[in-house]
């Protein structure tokens, strides 16, 4: 067992009042990708941001989190970037008045020599469309460029929330393979609800629910086992967890 | 996203209203601390009290009177304000406005129209209401910051006409002494300053009573909800619209009050009450004193008239830039941000769990 | 701490001979005329002397002079004056800006004081009230000494550029009234207080075709509006005319400067006279335009009290058709309405040196008598 | 017809005048949310210390390269005052939009009453190269040189800030801050490097325009930017926060409206009709002319 | 109850909801599923009046109420809750549920009546919170509730208006499990309960148990369009509903 690349512990956030973390602990592998999983408001996308250090202004973190050597609640975001640390956040977030090129161009970091073949390669579709506005883009490949952004630098540890969120079944399937290929040099968090791309992708899986880790172990064994999946993920037709 | 803020920027840091607030033992005592403070106020002026440092020379004389006639007018303004910024989450930049018609209004009827005092007053707040009402009407129909322009674009109209002196009405900036028969002696010499710190003492108390009272009425209920989701209350069937214009008519015609007292205790109006500055300020009073309270912005907006005057005074002694009262007077704007975030109000609910160690009944939660 | 009326207010200085006279000087320290309050008080004291020969002193009565500053502010000059004469006060003099003075001066017949109004100009002060007094020029003695420039004014055209403000309006009032009484047609241009391009009014002003161009225009765009009209070729090709301000202004006059026929209230050297020397020495080198105000007013309160005691209707009555030597030479304050009647002058300014012209006579620029309102 | 072009002509100086100040105050607002009401602050320290520098700064004068060197000076300073507000006071209120008012009001008042005790309220005569005194004649309207002055001096900042905006990294730092602040610090980027920058750019723009302004003024005094602001704010308002174009095009239409109606309207007209303007815009659109539309 | 015809939203050239057509029969239970961003918080939005549709209308009962604004379409008896929990932060539950008591009832343009005068107000109030199970919480601060007592807190807010027709967006989004039984258990009050007299309810929910649980129908929205409107078995049959929703596709 390899030491792993991200190591939650205990993290709690509050915010306006509302407990939403009540103390997860989960560690990420140094490679592959482990899904962060649980229905809708568990408390997924806080965690990223929480270990992105993005929480809302008024909400409060507390526990430990390490990329590594690196005390991550306790950086500031753009160092952790600048780490290694690449967020692709849930909504995408494409800066939609700049064109692709200036929104690829503003993820360069310090230092570190851009990858844009690598990017292109991936995603062909970007460099056909450098010039165009990214606001005007689809839902899919504002996505693309949302996760190209990330991919211009060589990163640690890749936190990626929902990418398939409200995407055509055709556009979720390239999304999918596009994270896969990702995944073979850079170990993923990632958030997902459609279990489909979990079990195609994830090796770990952790599943939250009500603000805490429910269950952690293999993919396979949380999508492999009917009433398992059920129990932690309400989907399927009975049980609430324990 | 980041645009949000500046709309949300409306909302002052939320304070439950008091009126509102679930009742506590001893409320009836709370009730009548109120009018214990205003029993005091009233007869203070039979006492030659020397209040060395705070003012000079003993209480009841003139020149201090007068000074706190004009505190009280600012800080009953300062309450009509918050029933518009900390009660209903407006941010306006014009409220200076409704104060200043209720001053020129009452000042041009009674020198120039030569109409009896009572006359000229009940006209002259029946105008600005209007006048409240006609323009909350049209800025009303923006929100956010835009609102906030559009309400200070206004006030500076009302400043440019006022300078202009439109058929030598407003006596431009030499402004308008009031006078004529229509004045009742006993509010004419400074043998009757008294008088006129009466009157502004009732001011004040009008004001917060008002404020108060419809805090606490249902509709105050919309103002509060309004203040923390307009969208919300929406869908519960009300029209946000229509209530925040009733804020913005009432906090206009309570201004225009104040203006009325305040023309009677200066003895005339100049355009300095038309300044974008003032109005701005009205915004510092309240957040000095703290927003949605009930004794916040008065006391915030007496602090601050208090201040502004007494640093003409003493400030002119003090070497450099310190004899310069504006200079001071900034600096404690700047201060006031950083050592009292929730405002003076915030102190007492600093003291609250204190207070609840000493009382032994648990202290209920209060934001 | 013991019991009294809300109403009592203390008594002077209880009539007991020895007693200091209290006079309260409201006027600006602070805030935009500060430097008009300044020359102001200056002067005061320089004539508090003069008239003392040193002693500060009324026979054996120290003059305790009180100082407030009203930041230009008239509620802040109100809530001064009903404190000092809440404390006893009798006398009050000061009021740099107009609106001050106004709304000071009814407070003094309400509560019998005596009340000298200082720089402000505006005519309305002049017998406004029995208890008010004035130590300094008004707009109408500006505008006779503007009058004085034409010679006939029959038949001449006049046009009258000022702020549209009540400063620009009283004057352009008091054009209308002298030189258009006399004879000529008199139109006027008022641009907002606030303007600060000019131009446009430059254009119209170059349109009218002026005999004579009377400026009123007081404040800090001053110098622009002078620019743009001397940019507009105005000051070239017609007589322009309009008071000379404080030294400080004089280098923002700049080519402008040349063109300009000036009246003067004051300058540096206008006057020599064993006041005036007086005075220079006291301010210390060079008079300015605010400086005689002060001494005058000084001058005024020595007599009122010498002869008037503690005794305010006493005071009144001896300054009245009161006549006396002042900086500025021969000053004589009107019984009827108490206008301040004092010689005026013509100045030209060539760089930053004033020169006099000619010097009017207080009869050749005396206000129309008013009545006295209260 | 010569009136025309003077009213266009001058009418554009002041226009100029006003997008100086309102650029700085609009990219301020845009990318940090701040209201600046201290804006006009640092158009008096540029005046000032352009006024200073030109008779004690060495090699400085009112004349000539002395007068560019002295102006140099005074958008110096204005740049680094507006940078010191940004870090000392601003910096620990982000989003805290009430409180920011605050403070700023509360500067704008105390570096008013500073400017005021150091040197006095009355103008000060303000360095003017002998170029800028004279009139250009354009047929028979003779165009003050100061305004063609102005003019070119706020084209040419128009110009510098879009090529900056557009072509520099930093510019297109501040261009995806205004639309989302957060996420670019998800990208790794110190955005409040950005916050400073842009306050230190509005306030040399500040500066600039109060040392033009003093020479087109011809004189200089403490109140100067105050004045200027309200309009300035009007200006940003009808022209959409954030945008620069739009304070451009907003200035043009305020100065231009102002000029005209005080000519062939009644004196005084025209500033109300520039706030019957901003009324119309804000009604018809709320975000202003080339402003994002604010989502509540 | 309430009906929708080819009800359409676009931003830009996007149809975010597409061509919607829903009926709801009185007293039932629809059940609305669908990935995230399927449009069904903007169908909600749209019957609701928060949004205007670019095309399609919106009836409740009888008449046409698609020009009507949020306010009027509520005063008809159409309440909803938001997937983001919404209330009234600054004010204690109790207010909370008054205020929209108050509003239901008139009377909230009285500026010079004490609110506590109301008796009726107040015991309708106490009574709602008793419903949804907060009644021993009246005198806390909304703002500090937790998430799951928001969402009882926003039904109550809504029985409040004693509505005939119910949108529920996500429930029971970010309810902790142990909630959710209770919650259910409101949920199906407000239809099947004593208080409920023909009251129609739309529920947006990820949560399939509970879906299938309360609903007397499904409908599975994708991308905006409306894939199936059928009983629980049928829908779960569904071949698209298993490729769209459970993504059994891949
Ligand atoms: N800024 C906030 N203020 C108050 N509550 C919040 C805030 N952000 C999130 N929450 C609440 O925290 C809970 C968890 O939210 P989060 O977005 O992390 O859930 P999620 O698992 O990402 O849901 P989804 O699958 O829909 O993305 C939700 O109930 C949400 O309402
Ligand atoms: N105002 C808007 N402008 C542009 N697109 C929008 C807007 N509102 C929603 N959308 C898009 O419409 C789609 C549907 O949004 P909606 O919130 O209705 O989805 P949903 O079905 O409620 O998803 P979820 O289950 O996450 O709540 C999403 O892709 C969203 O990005
Ligand atoms: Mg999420
Ligand atoms: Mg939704």
């Amino acid at each position: 067992m390899t030491e792993p690349i991200l190591r939650v512990d205990d993290l709690s956030v509050r915010i306006a009042g509302l407990h939403i973390l009540q103390g997860v602990s989960f560690t990420v592998a140094p490679s592959g990708v482990t899904a962060l999983v649980g229905r809708n408001g568990v408390g997924k996308t806080t965690t990223l941001r929480a270990l992105v250090g993005l929480t809302p202004r008024g909400g409060e973190v507390t526990g430990s989190a390490r990329i590594g050597a690196v005390d991550a609640l306790h950086t500031p975001t753009h160092r952790l970037v600048r780490g290694g640390l690449g967020y692709v956040p849930e909504d995408r977030c494409v800066f939609a008045g700049l064109t692709v090129a200036e929104n690829l161009r503003l993820a360069e970091r310090k230092g570190a020599a851009p990858a844009y073949d690598r990017v292109y390669a991936l995603f062909p579709e970007l460099s056909k469309r450098a010039k165009q506005r990214a606001g005007t883009l689809s839902g899919g490949q504002q996505q693309m460029l949302a996760i190209g952004r990330v991919l211009l630098a060589d990163n640690r540890l890749l936190l990626v929330d929902e990418p398939t969120k409200g995407l055509a079944p055709k556009v979720v399937t390239e999304v999918a393979e596009a994270l896969e290929a990702v995944a073979e040099h850079v170990p993923v968090l990632l958030v997902e609800q459609n279990l489909a791309v979990v079990r195609r992708l994830a090796r770990d899986a952790v599943v939250l629910a009500a603000g805490r880790v429910a269950w952690t172990g293999a993919a396979d064994r949380l999508l492999g086992e009917p009433d398992l999946t059920r129990a932690l993920l309400g989907v399927g037709s009975a049980g609430v967890p324990a | 996203m980041t645009q949000a803020v500046p709309v949300s920027a409306e909302a002052p840091p939320a304070a439950t209203p008091p009126e509102l607030a679930p009742a506590r033992r001893l409320r009836w005592l709370l009730g009548l601390g109120p009018l214990l403070a205003l029993v005091v106020a009233a007869v203070l002026p039979y006492f030659r009290l020397p209040l060395p440092g705070i003012l000079d020379g003993v209480f009841n004389s003139p020149g201090n009177l007068q000074l706190l006639a004009t505190c009280l007018v600012f800080g009953g303004l300062a309450a009509s304000y918050d029933l518009l910024f900390g009660r209903t989450g407006l941010l306006s930049f014009g409220h200076a406005l409704y104060f200043a018609a209720g001053i020129y209004g009452t000042d041009v009827l009674v020198t120039r129209a030569g109409l009896p005092l009572w006359q000229a007053a009940v006209f002259a707040l029946v105008g600005s209401t209007t006048l409240a009402a006609l323009l909350g009407a049209i800025a009303l129909r923006t929100a956010g910051i835009a609102f906030a322009m559009v309400t200070l674009a206004f006030a500076q109209v009302g400043a440019i006409l006022v300078a202009r002196d439109f058929g030598g009405l407003t006596g431009g900036e030499e402004g308008l002494p009031i006078g004529g028969a229509g004045l009742p002696d006993f509010l004419v010499g400074v043998a009757n300053t008294v008088n006129l710190y009466w009157l502004a003492l009732a001011y004040v108390a009008v004001v917060v009573f008002v404020v108060a009272r419809v805090a606490g009425s249902p509709t105050g209920r919309v103002l509060a909800g309004l203040r923390d989701d307009e969208r919300r209350v929406g869908v519960l069937g009300l029209d946000p619209y229509r209530y925040k214009l009733v804020a913005f008519t009432l906090a206009g015609g309570l201004a225009a009050l104040g203006g009325i007292v305040y023309v009677l205790v200066v003895g005339g109006a100049s355009p300095h009450v038309t300044s974008s500055e003032l109005t701005l300020s009205l915004l510092v009073m309240v957040v000095l004193g703290g927003p949605g309270t009930r004794w916040g912005p008065v006391i915030g907006g007496i602090l601050y008239m208090y201040l502004d005057n007494r640093l003409t005074n003493l400030a002119t002694d003090l070497p450099g830039p310190l004899s310069q009262p504006l200079f001071v007077l900034g600096a404690i704007f700047i201060l006031a941000v950083y050592f009292f975030p929730g405002g003076l109000a915030s102190l007492a609910t600093r003291v609250g769990p204190i207070r609840a160690a000493f009382t032994r009944r648990q202290p209920r939660t209060r934001s | 701490t013991g019991c009294g009326s809300p109403q009592e207010t203390a008594t002077g200085g209880g009539g007991a001979s020895t007693a200091p006279v209290k006079v309260g000087i409201v006027h600006s320290q602070t805030g935009a005329l500060a430097s008009y309050g300044k020359q102001y008080i200056d002067g005061f004291k320089a004539g508090l002397a003069y008239a003392t020969n040193g002693t500060n002193k009324v026979g054996d009565r120290a003059i305790e002079v009180t100082e407030v500053d009203d930041a230009g502010d008239p509620a802040k000059a109100v809530a001064a004056v009903k404190d000092l004469i809440g404390k006893g006060t009798k006398i009050i003099a000061g009021s740099t800006a107009s609106g001050v003075a106004l709304q000071v001066a009814p407070l003094a017949a309400q509560n019998k004081v005596l009340f000298i109004s200082g720089p402000a100009a505006t005519d309305a002060i002049t017998g406004v009230n029995k208890y008010t007094f004035r130590s300094g020029r008004q707009s109408y003695q500006d505008v006779m000494t503007a009058k004085s420039f034409i010679g006939d004014a029959a038949g001449k055209k006049v046009v009258v550029f000022g702020q549209d403000s009540a400063f620009g309006k009283s004057n352009e009032a008091a054009v209308k009234a002298v030189i258009g009484g006399a004879g000529a047609t008199v139109t006027s241009v008022l641009a907002p207080a606030s303007a600060t391009e000019f131009t446009p009014f430059a254009s119209q002003l170059k349109a009218a075709k002026p005999d004579l161009l009377f400026v009123a225009w007081a404040g800090t765009t001053a110098p622009a509006m002078w620019q743009t009209l001397d940019q507009q070729g105005i000051l070239a090709s017609t007589t322009v005319v309009t008071g000379l301000d404080i030294r400080a202004s004089w280098p923002t006059f700049g080519a402008a400067g040349a063109k300009i026929s000036f009246l003067s209230h004051y300058f540096d050297g206008a006057s020599d006279n064993p006041a005036a020397q007086a005075a220079r020495s006291a301010v210390g080198g060079t008079l300015d335009l605010f400086n005689p105000d002060g001494f005058t007013a000084a001058q005024m309160i020595v007599r009122a009290v010498q002869e008037g005691g503690d005794d305010v209707d006493k005071m009144v009555s001896a300054l009245e058709g009161y006549s006396f030597d002042g900086v500025k030479g021969k000053l004589t304050i009107r019984a009827e309405d108490h206008a301040l009647l004092q010689p005026m002058y013509q100045a030209t300014l060539t760089g930053t040196t004033a020169k006099l012209e000619k010097a009017l006579t207080p009869e050749e620029v005396a206000p129309p008598a008013a009545a006295m309102k209260g | 017809m010569s009136t025309f072009i003077l009213l266009t002509l001058t009418g554009l100086g002041l226009a100029a005048l006003y997008f100086l100040v309102a650029s700085g105050l609009s990219l301020v607002f845009g990318l940090a949310d701040v209201l600046n009401f201290a804006h006009g602050l640092f158009l008096s320290v540029g005046a000032y210390a352009t006024w200073w520098a030109a008779d004690h700064l060495p090699g400085a004068g009112p004349t000539g390269f002395g007068f560019v060197l002295a102006a140099a000076f005074g958008v110096v300073c204005g740049a680094v005052v507006a940078a010191l507000v940004e870090l000392v006071l601003i910096r620990p209120l982000y989003s805290r939009t009430i409180e920011q008012v605050l403070v700023t009001v509360g500067l704008s008042l105390a570096g008013v009453a500073l400017l005021q005790a150091t040197w006095g309220a009355d103008p000060r005569p303000f360095p003017r190269p002998e170029w800028t005194r004279r009139v250009t004649a354009i047929g028979d309207a003779h165009i003050p040189n100061a305004s063609l002055l102005l003019v070119l001096a706020a084209a040419a900042v128009l110009a510098l800030l879009l090529l900056f905006l557009r072509f520099t990294r930093v510019g297109l730092v501040i261009r995806a801050g205004v639309e989302n602040r957060e996420m670019v610090t998800a990208l790794g980027i110190d955005v409040r490097k950005a916050f400073t920058l842009v306050f230190a750019i509005g306030g040399a723009a500040a500066a600039l325009a109060g040392a033009l302004g003093g020479v087109y003024f011809g004189s200089v005094s403490p109140a100067q930017g105050g004045s200027l602001l309200i309009f300035a704010f009007i200006v940003v308002v009808i022209g959409g926060m954030g945008s620069v174009v739009g304070s451009a095009y907003a200035a043009v239409a305020v100065g231009l409206l102002q000029q005209f109606v005080n000519y062939y309207g009644t004196a005084g007209l025209g500033d109300i009709c520039v706030v019957a303007l901003l009324a119309i815009v804000l009604l018809v659109r709320p975000q202003g002319i080339a402003g994002r539309a604010v989502t509540a | 109850m309430l009906r929708t015809q080819g009800l359409t939203w676009r931003v830009g050239e996007v149809a975010i909801v597409d061509g919607v057509d829903i009926a709801l029969a009185p007293g039932e239970f629809l059940g609305v599923i669908g990935p995230n961003g399927a449009g069904k918080t903007s169908l909600f939005n749209l019957v609701s009046g928060l949004r205007k549709p670019t095309a399609g209308t919106v009836w409740l009962g009888d008449d046409d109420v698609t020009a009507l604004p949020p306010h009027r379409r509520a005063r008809r008896g159409l309440g909803r809750t938001f997937q983001s929990s919404s209330v009234f932060g600054s004010l204690p539950v109790r207010e909370n549920v008054r205020l929209a008591v108050q509003a239901h009832r008139g009377g909230s343009m009285a500026l010079w009546r004490r609110a506590a005068s109301f008796k009726d107000v107040a015991s309708a109030a106490d009574g709602v919170l008793e419903t949804v199970g907060l009644g021993h919480r009246g005198d806390v601060l909304a703002g500090t509730l937790a998430h799951g007592e928001k969402r009882k807190l926003e039904i109550a807010l809504l029985l409040a208006g004693e509505p005939t027709v119910l949108l529920l967006d996500e429930p029971m989004a970010g309810v902790s499990a142990e909630d959710v039984p209770e919650l259910v258990a409101v949920i199906r009050g407000l239809t099947r309960g004593a208080d409920a007299t023909g009251r129609s309810v739309l529920m947006v929910e990820h949560h399939m148990d509970v879906i299938l649980e309360l609903a007397d129908r499904i409908a599975v929205m994708h991308h905006g369009a409306l894939l199936a409107c059928d009983t629980p078995e049928a829908v779960m049959a569904h071949r698209g509903v298993q490729e769209a929703y459970l993504g059994e596709g891949l």
